[in-house]
């Protein structure tokens, strides 16, 4: 048999596959749709210290191969996703991955330890990397030192392992993610969206009213691919891959570049079963392909 | 639970200038369709569903009905499906119209491709016994369509914005020829219902919304928008598209 | 009648439609398609100073509505191109822009004054920028000191008007295009390829023999009008637009984001008409879009 | 002046496991095109178009016929053409194969779907009087092909790599058993053309190239390999797909 179990920090995965944070509310839409115990994980939609609104919509826009998103961390706040959502999870036989957002290092830190004393949650997933909001977010994520000196705080504050994630709208993501292995992270998520804008010819102007929105999809997966294979040569932390996964060969795909794990976003908007769909396809198509489990495939792609 | 399922056209014909009627089969969402309630349809190639309001339903033909006009390449390609085609749809989605079956009159205000969902919802009403009147909107003569299907159901007044076709005018023109009504249910785009909204914040209403959506289902808040009282938000796909006026900031 | 033309240092365009370096070889290929003199401009495939062989193949895979390439400026070398291709073109009345590329600052500077005596080459499009080479390129074009001292190099070297070529793999897109504005470059070219690459399923390696790739077409659309949009709000000289583009739907989103004109690139491999096409739909685009002229929508999808 | 042409399917069927035989109708290629060269065909949707080798022309009917074994997305939409349906191809693409008209024995050397272009090469042989014999590989039984066609145009040792039908064995021992000839002809994968062109070192050949290509017109530089004499590089799109033995590296 073909064995897709995984362990990484934290997270002991049946499979490797794990719906992305922000394309999966807190698990209760899909969940009228399969049973969420097939899943690998879930992460949680962005948690912030107190509510946020969002920005005005329209909040999204189709690309080619892609879409454009500026959602802007709605979220009802964390103790309101601890107390209302958490429990919600908690009920299923899935380690529940919670996303950290902030405007302030002060606001991760808090965030994070809140996630401390629940059960269910296993680890964090650091999103320094959110190109959608004024504060925070962004900044955070395209400076080397800014983005240390958050991971290093947050994991002083938090009992859990950190899986920071990395933003793609940088010169150098190898330096990134050296600096935030030196300052402790337990892994990568890798990657976030990249910054796009579209213009509405019929009014001439940004169709998003954020005016610029993150662009996620397949038409990504080129970029993602990249990036996880130049960091998985120089860091030694596991990662976690995303960017336009929609088939199990593309889960492959992330393996073999030196993703631990997948994550699938934008993909389950056009078919809210991908992710038990790619986790019957993948034992096959590791099969297919010459390898006996997800752990025999992971980084293979290097060349020697 | 909740289903993505697989319909076949089963007609589909042009019934005003860019604007096509759709028959598709399928057995659940024939039974279990609400008025007011929409398919997130799959355009093969496209990263994004299509909303479409569903505007009819035969339970015995086990048929339902969307009407759409083209816009963009999503609409293109449904416009381009034959007979026997397959289509992907999360549905019944979203949550549809209440309304008082004992009420008495109903007021039916539908601009150009908000008219569909108030076919269906019409029909509803006139099974319960509730007498309906329409105001229908176009932009001109050649974008006017089922007409006679709402003079079947009840009086309708049909409004072009340039006169080329029934009273010129808008829809809050119309409501003024209609006379009297219990509540009314609007759908069309903001600016309408804004106006609607406004002339007629004396009257008990419903009104359907469009907006672009994500995932269709409630899971990436790309449809949130600010709710008018108690604050908060809603999801256009799930809580909606059918709000209270005054539910919810135009 | 929609007047398509516009003017920008060194180059009086017809119109604003011209080939992207790279996708036209120099030329005589796609004039056996059509008559070159439709073109607003043509820019030439990067010459170096002596003749480059380029990458190993395969040289490039498809993406998800976009391609990878890796060429590696293979090339005849600058004193080739002026002799034997150069010659061709100015048999057409269209406007040449020579793409400069090199390994040092000498060689970008050399190459740059080769082409002083050539009457037909209307300016020089700087290819800081390219993904596709282990010296040079890319190194220049993420570093606004390193691509702001080339141009000063190349200003002072060349006589003609410099459109430097902006990378798109880079935390900060504005910062590198002021440096180059206040280096003293003439205009702006973005974007060039995104650093992507793909891994082959059934050799489990990266497809290209390169490895990594310039991701091109469609996928890159948003991410080049977020670029060009956010430096047309800080920088004052003429952009060149492309990503992406393949319909005259698409010039107008790149004019309206602030491109003064625009360069077609890989869609010339899946139509090799798409230039003239674009230049043929372009007057009734704008028309049904409220525009009289190519100069009346430059600029206009900026909100107050 | 070079053309995109609107091709025309005429008729597609599969002739082995996962390899199909089309036929197009186009009045102009098939009154132009020569053995060896191919056609760019744009599977829609897709960035890139897909190179398939000219395997036959019927120039009264004005028919070509490609075959071509579905890999991957686009020749997996080619095989779902049906008859009727049009197809836009650059062509006819390359340069094809040349040869002596008054050479006596010609040896004809194919692997997989490198057997197509040099069906046609046989046929127009033949036209000359050229005597044709045929070595063709095949991974196994079922994926044989053409087999009748080629034994039509002279001797033909059909190989196996697994020695489930005709002679087991690669093509290069094919050769060994076809006796003497004049000049050969080659298409297959690279190290098929290598063990070729490496046996068969003391006779004039002409082999036919495969890689990944961009514009298949020689303006990207995607399929440019280096020549082997005098230096510099050859595209294969259009120096190619034909080359002389030892005309580049392999
Ligand atoms: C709940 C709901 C019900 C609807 N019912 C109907 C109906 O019955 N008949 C009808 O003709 N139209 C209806 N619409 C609008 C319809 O969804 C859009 O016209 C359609 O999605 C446009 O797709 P396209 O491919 O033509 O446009 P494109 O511009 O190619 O679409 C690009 C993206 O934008 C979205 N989009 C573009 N315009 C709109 C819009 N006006 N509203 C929402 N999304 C949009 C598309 O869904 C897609 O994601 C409804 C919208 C909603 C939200
Ligand atoms: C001059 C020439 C003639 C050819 N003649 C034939 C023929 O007669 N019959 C036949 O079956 N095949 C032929 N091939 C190979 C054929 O082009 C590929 O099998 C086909 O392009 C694969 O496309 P896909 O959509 O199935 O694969 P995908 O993997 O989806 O293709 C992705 C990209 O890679 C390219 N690609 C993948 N495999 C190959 C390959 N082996 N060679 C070149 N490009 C490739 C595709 O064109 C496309 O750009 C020829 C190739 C060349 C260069
Ligand atoms: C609508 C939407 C909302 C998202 N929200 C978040 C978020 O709250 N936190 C986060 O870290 N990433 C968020 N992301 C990014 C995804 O988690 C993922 O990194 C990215 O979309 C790339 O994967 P994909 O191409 O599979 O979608 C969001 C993406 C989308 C499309
Ligand atoms: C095959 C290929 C070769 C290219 N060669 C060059 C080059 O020599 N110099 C350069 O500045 N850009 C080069 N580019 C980049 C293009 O000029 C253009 O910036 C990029 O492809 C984006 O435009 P597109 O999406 O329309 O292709 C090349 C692109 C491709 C696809
Ligand atoms: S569209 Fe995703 S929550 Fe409404
Ligand atoms: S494929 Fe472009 S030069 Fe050969």
């Amino acid at each position: 048999m073909t064995n897709l179990a995984v362990d990484l920090p934290g997270l002991t995965l049946k499979n490797p596959v794990m719906p992305a944070s922000g394309c999966f509310g807190f698990g209760r839409e899909y969940s009228e749709f399969y049973d969420l115990n097939q899943l690998g994980a879930v992460i949680m939609k962005a948690a912030t210290g107190d509510a946020r609104d969002g920005n005005q919509i329209p909040r999204v826009a189709e690309t080619a191969s892609g879409m454009l998103n500026a959602i802007g961390l709605q979220n009802p706040g964390v103790e309101k996703i601890i107390a209302n959502e958490v429990p919600f999870l908690s009920g299923y036989d899935v380690p529940v991955v919670a996303n950290v957002a902030g405007s302030t290092v002060g606001e991760y830190v808090a965030v994070a330890s809140t996630f401390n004393k629940v059960k269910s949650v296993k680890a964090l997933e650091l999103n320094i990397s959110c190109p959608n909001v004024k504060d925070g977010g962004i900044q955070f994520g395209t400076n080397p030192d800014m983005a240390a000196g958050i991971t290093e705080k947050v994991k002083e504050a938090s009992n859990l392992p950190v899986y920071v994630k990395l933003s793609p709208n940088v010169s150098d993501i190898v330096a990134m993610a050296k600096a935030v292995e030196q300052a402790g992270a337990d892994g990568l998520s890798m990657i976030n969206t990249i910054t796009g804008m579209q213009i509405n010819l019929s009014c001439g102007k940004p169709l998003l009213a954020n005016q610029t929105g993150g662009l996620s999809g397949q038409a990504i997966k080129p970029i993602a691919i990249r990036m996880i294979y130049e960091v998985k040569q120089q860091v030694n932390i596991p990662i976690i891959g995303m960017g336009g996964i929609s088939t199990a060969e593309d889960v492959l795909e992330f393996l073999l570049a030196g993703a631990s794990a997948v994550a699938v976003g934008t993909a389950n908007f056009q078919n809210p079963y991908v992710c038990p769909e790619i986790i019957k396809d993948l034992p096959d198509i590791l099969q297919q392909y010459g390898f006996d489990s997800v752990n025999d495939a992971i980084g293979k792609g290097h060349v020697a | 639970m909740k289903k993505c399922v697989e319909m076949t056209v089963h007609s589909i014909q042009q019934v005003a200038f860019n604007t096509f009627e759709m028959t598709l089969k399928n057995t659940y969402i024939a039974q279990v369709a609400m008025p007011g309630q929409f398919l997130h349809l799959m355009a093969e190639g496209h990263t994004l569903r299509r909303p479409l309001s569903i505007a009819d339903i035969d339970r015995r033909q086990e048929t339902i009905t969307i009407l759409f006009k083209q816009i963009g390449q999503g609409t293109k390609q449904l416009a381009d499906c034959r007979e026997g085609m397959k289509l992907d749809a999360i549905g019944p989605a979203g949550y549809g119209f209440s309304y008082d079956k004992s009420m008495k009159t109903a007021l039916l205000i539908g601009g150009g491709v908000g008219i569909p969902p108030l076919y269906f919802l019409g029909k509803e009403l006139r099974r319960h016994g509730v007498h309906v009147k329409a105001v229908l909107g176009f932009q001109s003569e050649k974008h006017v369509f089922y007409e006679e299907k709402f003079q079947g159901m009840g009086e309708t007044y049909v409004m072009t914005n340039d006169g080329s076709y029934g009273n010129r005018g808008f829809v809050t023109d119309g409501v003024d020829l209609s006379g009297t009504f219990v509540q009314y249910f609007s759908c069309g785009p903001i600016p309408m219902l804004q106006a609607i909204t406004n002339k007629l914040k004396d009257h008990p209403g419903s009104i359907s919304l469009e907006a672009r959506l994500g995932c269709g289902v409630g899971a990436c808040f790309a449809c949130a928008i600010p709710a008018n009282l108690e604050g908060g938000y809603r999801k256009i796909c799930t809580d909606g598209p059918v709000f209270a006026a005054g539910e919810v900031v135009l």
